[in-house]
């Protein structure tokens, strides 16, 4: 009996000696290890916001993927991704399930703007990093306040403040009538819009707002079209966009259409709401949308291409929900990366403050950009017009360098 | 032939059990009558004919056992029933609960031919064809109930307590109409009735039951003299 | 004035959808004196059944009235196997019964065809021939396709022996056995029937609402308040509770209470209904015997 | 009667030392069970004994988490004075909803609570109230702190264990209120208006008065438990209270066993941990796995996990 015990002991000693000697060339806090690196996500697979679910398998397959080639120095990357229905206590629940139970090393990704508010504040107290949050609510960017919570999308009140200098540019007299959605995403960018008018605020003649769970939203849009504006700003996410699309085309009214770049997805707005009747509609974005054929021969995308047929077979390459979850995925690996053998959080809080890398789906002159003081890794974005096809990228690449 | 034999039946009316080991038989084209009490099981028996309760023994009509078998298929066969409070479809018009009296019938200038000798038999009934039947009187109900039934053509009519809240003259006239199908149709008729002399007169025989079990039977003119029937239910 | 037509045209248009589903809410109340609150639900299951043929290169009115036949059967079958065992415990048991219904086919639409939004192509033409500024083409479609589901279901009700039984079985099941009608099946026929009528109204508002799984999420409500308002045991009723409802919500929405409290004008409308008039504008005395 | 108090002393200890057996995660998914318990027994109290369907029970959940929200933020209270004000507050709510449910019963009222659940998100985030209850933003609430430090079996009294407690006090003493009040003379005229309600009334029992107290007293404990839940998960916002909160509920009620005190803390174990479990299964559709649960429930045992111990107990003792 004793035979055995001893053979134990000496395995359980070499045990120790290997892990005692790597601790010195490598520093971990909880959820990372010399073979592996765990990290922790929160998306709406149920309930109503269930759509956004996407972005998350996205992700896993990103990182699949890069388990399958070696992992990141050496380390495989498990992801868990853990749905909260898009209800603020279940998000709580599961973040505090990914940090006190699966002890995960950081959250990154998580979705949506009321969702990400309910655990800000624990993040921050227990000083784990909450990276890149998949909204773009302005106060994410709050290194002093938050030091521990960064986002990653251009921030909508930016993007008001583009679409509001561009109208000031060509149609000084404008009369503008906005359509948002009643929550905190749709004010962010009517807040933009009206700091980027500034004094001219007047300019705004009508403005309607729309809940998620309303059927459609004709009448708001019968209620702007009769407030006798020439320029549209519409703030809705993908379904509702495509229904202002289409009903403007069938009320006869043909303003100057700016679409925020929520819903300037090809797949899953401008074909649906009728190819045609989007034509002249101004929006931005930071990607390049896959179904857009401007890019079909164009490196980045076939290389988007190639992963998506490897990693997630069978799914739907014009699925822009998929490309987000690709750059929210680069973005983490580049971290990891980045961070090497010091995987503590607080060394990957500060290698997520320190990026500057461009990639393959993000449009020309785009890339993440991060430092202390800046917590926005995407800043500048670039207008374009849908010709009826595609969207067609024009003027140069605005917001800050 | 007997048109319907009934051995040995029990049947429950919900969780208590109503008749007990109860035999009868009627003959072609006769007409009999099943007195008892409130309670004595006397709906139950005609439930338990038409499987609409749950029974156990065997009852066979027209030769065919039908114990088990669902009530639509032993309404196609000819079996039609006048149920207590007569059932009328309050909601629809009196020609519309006369159609459905003839919904298991495919021959469409049949049904219509046989509405016209209803309103031939029942001119009231002519006269309210379009009104809502809820709106009837309480004769009128049971003409239409029974006129419901003969739609069918049926070979037997099971008629449960067609006195039930009328007066005696309607009821004279109910029971008039009753004979002149019997003899003039020749549809025989299993009665369940509380009111013994009438049920009596018109019956060829009877069977009187108390708590479920059948203590006397024999021909009608029998019963009618017997004694003791009179003194304990009909009263004189 | 122009605006004022503006939002009675599209309450009018919108109205024609919360009819269509109230009309199928009325189809089974009549048949089975439930609510279904799956309704919503099972309509939508079936537009993903429907928008699946034309995406497979069917063309749109085959795969319509195949779609309406596949929903027909699946009420039927729902009926059958999910409805009867419970048929005769209390109304607690039913309700759950539905709620899970609900929960089911709004996970399985999800799990089935995705959560992407798809365009769901209309058979009318953008431009209507009649009012073509304040009405679209397709909304002056729906309107006649709902009044058209209308008229068909009365002359069923009114002039086939199936409609007729399945009214008698309704009002008395246990009369309607006796004159021998299989009342089970009449059941499973009204189920089928309002599974028909709410792919209808899927089919119809998938156009201008674009199809997603919970496309009907929102309309359930109003087209409760369409069938409660209008006589839950009326179909004309429920048809005219629906204009109703369009257009007042519009209205109150655009010029008294602001757009971002229309829920609450269906949820008054309900409370309000139920309590003040319970049968409805147009519905039969409810009475019940003792 | 031995045996009972036997079980209860048991029962005591292990309620007692369960926190510090677990780790803070646990015990954080352990309060919010608790929190849902004390809404589902109120849910039953309306329904199980008192016949009267509610689909909308989340409303009142979330009035009483933004009663005690708003007071904690904005009036400076402690969490603990809020809880007795969110009772009255949906006492009083409970009561307004109680008197057009007078004239409902059945599907009638299901649908009128089920048109309450769908129109509160929407009702939270009106523009009139914004500055109340943040509107969307919603408010974040910080968490009681323990008053005294604590250590036992290696683990310090954290903020959940002191949460725990908090929970566990308002649970023992809402299930004991409710055990007296359905065994007490209230409880059977409840009983009785769900069975012969015609009856009950010739028996001279009030119905209105019954009815609309029994809508006040399960509104009231629901909205106490929404007041804990908010101070628990230390957020409220609209889109807490979504339509299928209410169906939770409904579920957890059933699955627990209706017109039973302890089937409300099985329903709650149901809907606190079986979403995780189905998000396991299938991560597309959770709510299918869910819904199919519930199914086979309703049809193998209509009366819940308490009705097939009541059959076990029954079938052994016989």
């Amino acid at each position: 009996m004793n035979r055995k015990l001893t053979v134990l002991s000496l395995a359980a000693g070499i045990a120790m000696a290997i892990s005692a000697t790597s601790a010195f060339a490598a520093k971990y806090d909880a959820g990372a290890s010399d073979t592996e690196v765990k990290v922790g996500n929160i998306v709406p697979y149920s309930g109503p916001a269930s759509a956004y679910g996407q972005i998350g398998k996205a992700i896993s397959a990103y990182f699949k993927g890069v388990n399958a080639n070696g992992g990141i120095n050496g380390r495989q990357i498990t992801i868990i991704s853990l749905d909260d229905g898009y209800s603020p206590p279940k998000t709580v629940e599961q973040a505090r399930k990914l940090v006190e139970q699966e002890r995960v090393l950081f959250l990154a990704a998580t979705l949506g703007t009321p969702t990400n508010s309910a655990i800000h504040a624990y993040m921050n107290k227990k000083k784990v990093p909450h990276l890149f949050v998949n909204t773009g609510a302005h106060k994410w960017g709050d290194p002093t306040g938050n030091p521990w919570t960064m986002g990653l999308q251009p921030d909508y009140q930016v993007e008001g403040k583009i679409y509001a200098a561009h109208i000031l540019a060509n149609n000084p007299n404008a009369k503008i009538a906005i359509l948002y959605q009643n929550d905190d995403y749709g004010k962010d960018y009517v807040k933009g819009m009206e700091d980027g008018l500034g004094d001219k605020k007047g300019m705004i003649v009508a403005k309607a707002s729309y809940e998620t769970t309303d059927p459609t939203v004709s009448n708001q849009m019968a209620t702007l079209k009769g407030s006798g504006a020439d320029t549209f700003f519409n703030v809705t996410t993908p379904k509702w966009a495509a229904q202002a699309i289409k009903g403007a085309a069938e009320l006869g009214w043909k303003p100057t259409h700016y679409l925020n770049s929520v819903s300037s997805s090809v797949g899953s707005v401008m074909v649906p709401a009728g190819a045609e009747n989007g034509i002249g509609v101004i929006s931005s974005n930071y990607f390049k949308d896959p179904a857009d054929p401007a890019w079909a021969n164009d490196a980045g995308f076939i290389a988007y291409k190639a992963w998506m047929e490897k990693n997630m077979p069978g799914e739907n390459i014009a699925e822009g929900f998929f490309t987000s979850g690709y750059i929210h995925a680069a973005a983490i690996e580049k971290t990891i990366q980045q961070a090497g053998d010091d995987l503590t959080r607080k060394n990957i809080m500060k290698q997520a403050a320190s990026l500057d890398f461009g990639n393959g789906m993000l449009l020309p002159g785009v890339k993440f950009k991060t430092s202390a003081t800046d917590f926005f890794p995407i800043e500048n974005k670039q207008l374009m017009r849908w010709n009826g096809k595609s969207w067609e990228l024009f003027g140069d690449v605005l917001g800050p360098k | 032939m007997n048109l319907l034999e009934v051995k040995n039946l029990s049947a429950w009316y919900g969780p208590t059990q109503a008749l007990f080991n109860v035999n009868f038989h009627l003959s072609q084209g006769g007409i009999t009558t099943i007195l008892g009490a409130n309670g004595a099981g006397k709906t139950t028996t005609l439930r338990s004919v038409c499987q609409t309760a749950k029974t156990s023994g065997d009852i066979s009509f027209v030769g065919q056992s039908i114990s088990g078998m669902s009530t639509d298929k032993i309404v196609r066969m000819g079996m039609a029933h006048v149920p207590d409070g007569r059932g009328t479809f309050t909601g629809l018009t009196v020609e519309e609960n006369l159609k459905l009296g003839a919904y298991t019938r495919r021959d469409k200038d049949g049904v219509s031919e046989d509405i016209e000798k209803i309103y031939v038999r029942f001119p009231r009934l002519r006269e309210r064809y379009s009104q809502q039947a809820g709106t009837l009187s309480g004769g009128e109900q049971q003409m239409l109930a029974i006129s419901r039934a003969l739609m069918l053509r049926p070979k037997l009519l099971l008629l449960d307590e067609p006195s039930f809240g009328l007066a005696p003259l309607i009821v004279q006239e109910i029971f008039e109409i009753m004979k002149s199908i019997n003899q003039t149709d020749g549809v025989s008729m299993l009665l369940v009735e509380q009111n013994a002399s009438l049920a009596l007169n018109l019956a060829d025989h009877a069977y009187l039951l108390e708590t479920g079990k059948v203590v006397l039977s024999g021909p009608a003119e029998d019963i009618r003299a017997d004694e003791t029937i009179r003194r304990t239910y009909l009263g004189y | 004035m122009d605006g004022f037509l503006l939002q009675v045209f599209s309450g009018l248009a919108n109205g024609s959808i919360y009819a269509a589903v109230g009309l199928a809410l009325v189809m089974i109340y009549q048949s089975t004196h439930h609510i279904n609150f799956a309704q919503g639900e099972m309509a939508t299951f079936s537009t993903f059944i429907c928008w699946w043929l034309i995406d497979s290169g069917m063309s749109y009115w085959l795969a319509f009235f195949l779609t309406v036949g596949v929903a027909f059967i699946g009420g039927v079958v729902v009926q059958r196997v999910f409805i009867r065992p419970v048929e005769r415990k209390p109304v607690l048991i039913n309700v759950i019964v539905f709620v899970a219904l609900l929960v089911i086919f709004n996970a399985m639409s999800g799990w089935i065809f995705d959560h992407t939004l798809k365009a769901f192509d209309s058979p009318f033409p953008v431009r209507s021939a009649v009012l073509p500024e304040y009405i679209s083409g397709h909304q002056l479609g729906s309107l006649g396709v709902t009044l058209a589901v209308l008229l068909v279901i009365y002359l069923f009700f009114r002039f086939t022996p199936i409609g007729l039984a399945m009214r008698g079985a309704a009002q008395n099941p246990d009369s309607a056995s006796l004159v021998g009608i299989r009342v089970t099946w009449m059941l499973a026929l009204g189920w089928g029937l309002a599974s028909a009528i709410g792919a209808v109204a899927g089919m119809m508002m998938a156009p201008i609402m674009f199809l997603d799984p919970n496309m009907m999420a929102g309309i359930l409500l109003y087209g409760f308040a369409a069938a409660l308002l209008g006589g839950i045991d009326n179909p004309w009723g429920a048809v005219a509770g629906g204009f109703i409802v369009g257009v007042l919500e519009n209205l109150l929405g655009a010029y008294v209470i602001g757009s971002d409290l229309k829920l609450t004008v269906a949820l008054v409308l309900i409370v309000g209904t139920l309590t003040l008039k319970p049968n409805g504008l147009f519905g039969q005395k409810v009475v019940t015997r003792v | 009667m031995k045996l009972r108090i036997q079980y209860a002393i048991v029962l005591g200890v292990i309620a007692v030392i369960l926190p510090w057996l677990l780790s803070d995660f646990r015990v954080f998914q352990l309060n919010l069970m608790l929190v849902y318990a004390i809404a589902i027994l109120g849910l039953n109290l309306l329904t199980g004994y008192g016949g009267q369907i509610s689909l909308g029970h989340g409303a009142f959940y979330a009035i009483g988490a933004y009663t005690a929200a708003v007071l904690m933020d904005k009036a400076a209270f402690s969490a603990y004075a809020t809880l007795p004000i969110a009772a009255l507050v949906c006492l009083v709510s409970g009561v307004l909803m109680g008197f057009p449910a007078l004239r409902l019963s059945g599907h009638y009222l299901a649908l009128a609570t089920f048109a309450l659940a769908m129109a509160v998100p929407q009702l939270l985030k009106y523009k009139g109230i914004e500055d109340y209850t943040g509107g969307v933003q919603g408010i974040v609430l910080d968490k009681p702190q323990p008053l005294f430090e604590f250590e036992f079996l290696g683990k310090a009294l954290s903020e959940d264990r002191w949460m725990y407690y908090l929970v566990l006090i308002v649970t023992v003493l809402m299930f004991w209120l409710a055990h007296n009040l359905v065994n007490g003379r209230i409880g059977r005229a409840i009983v009785a208006i769900r069975d012969q309600p015609i009856a009950a009334g010739a028996l001279g029992v009030n119905l209105t008065a019954v009815k609309t107290i029994t809508f006040g007293v399960s509104a009231a404990y629901t909205g106490v438990a929404g007041a804990l839940g908010a101070i628990a998960v230390s957020y409220v916002a609209p889109d807490s209270f979504h339509t299928f909160l209410s169906i939770s509920f409904l579920v957890g009620a059933v699955v627990g066993g209706l017109g039973t005190i302890p089937g409300a803390l099985f329903g709650a174990a149901f809907i606190q941990f079986v979403p995780n479990v189905a998000d396991e299964i299938s991560k597309s559709a959770p709510w299918a796995v869910y819904g199919a649960i519930l199914l086979a429930l309703v049809y193998v045992a209509p009366g819940g996990v308490m009705g097939m111990i009541n059959k076990l107990k029954r079938g052994d003792s016989k």
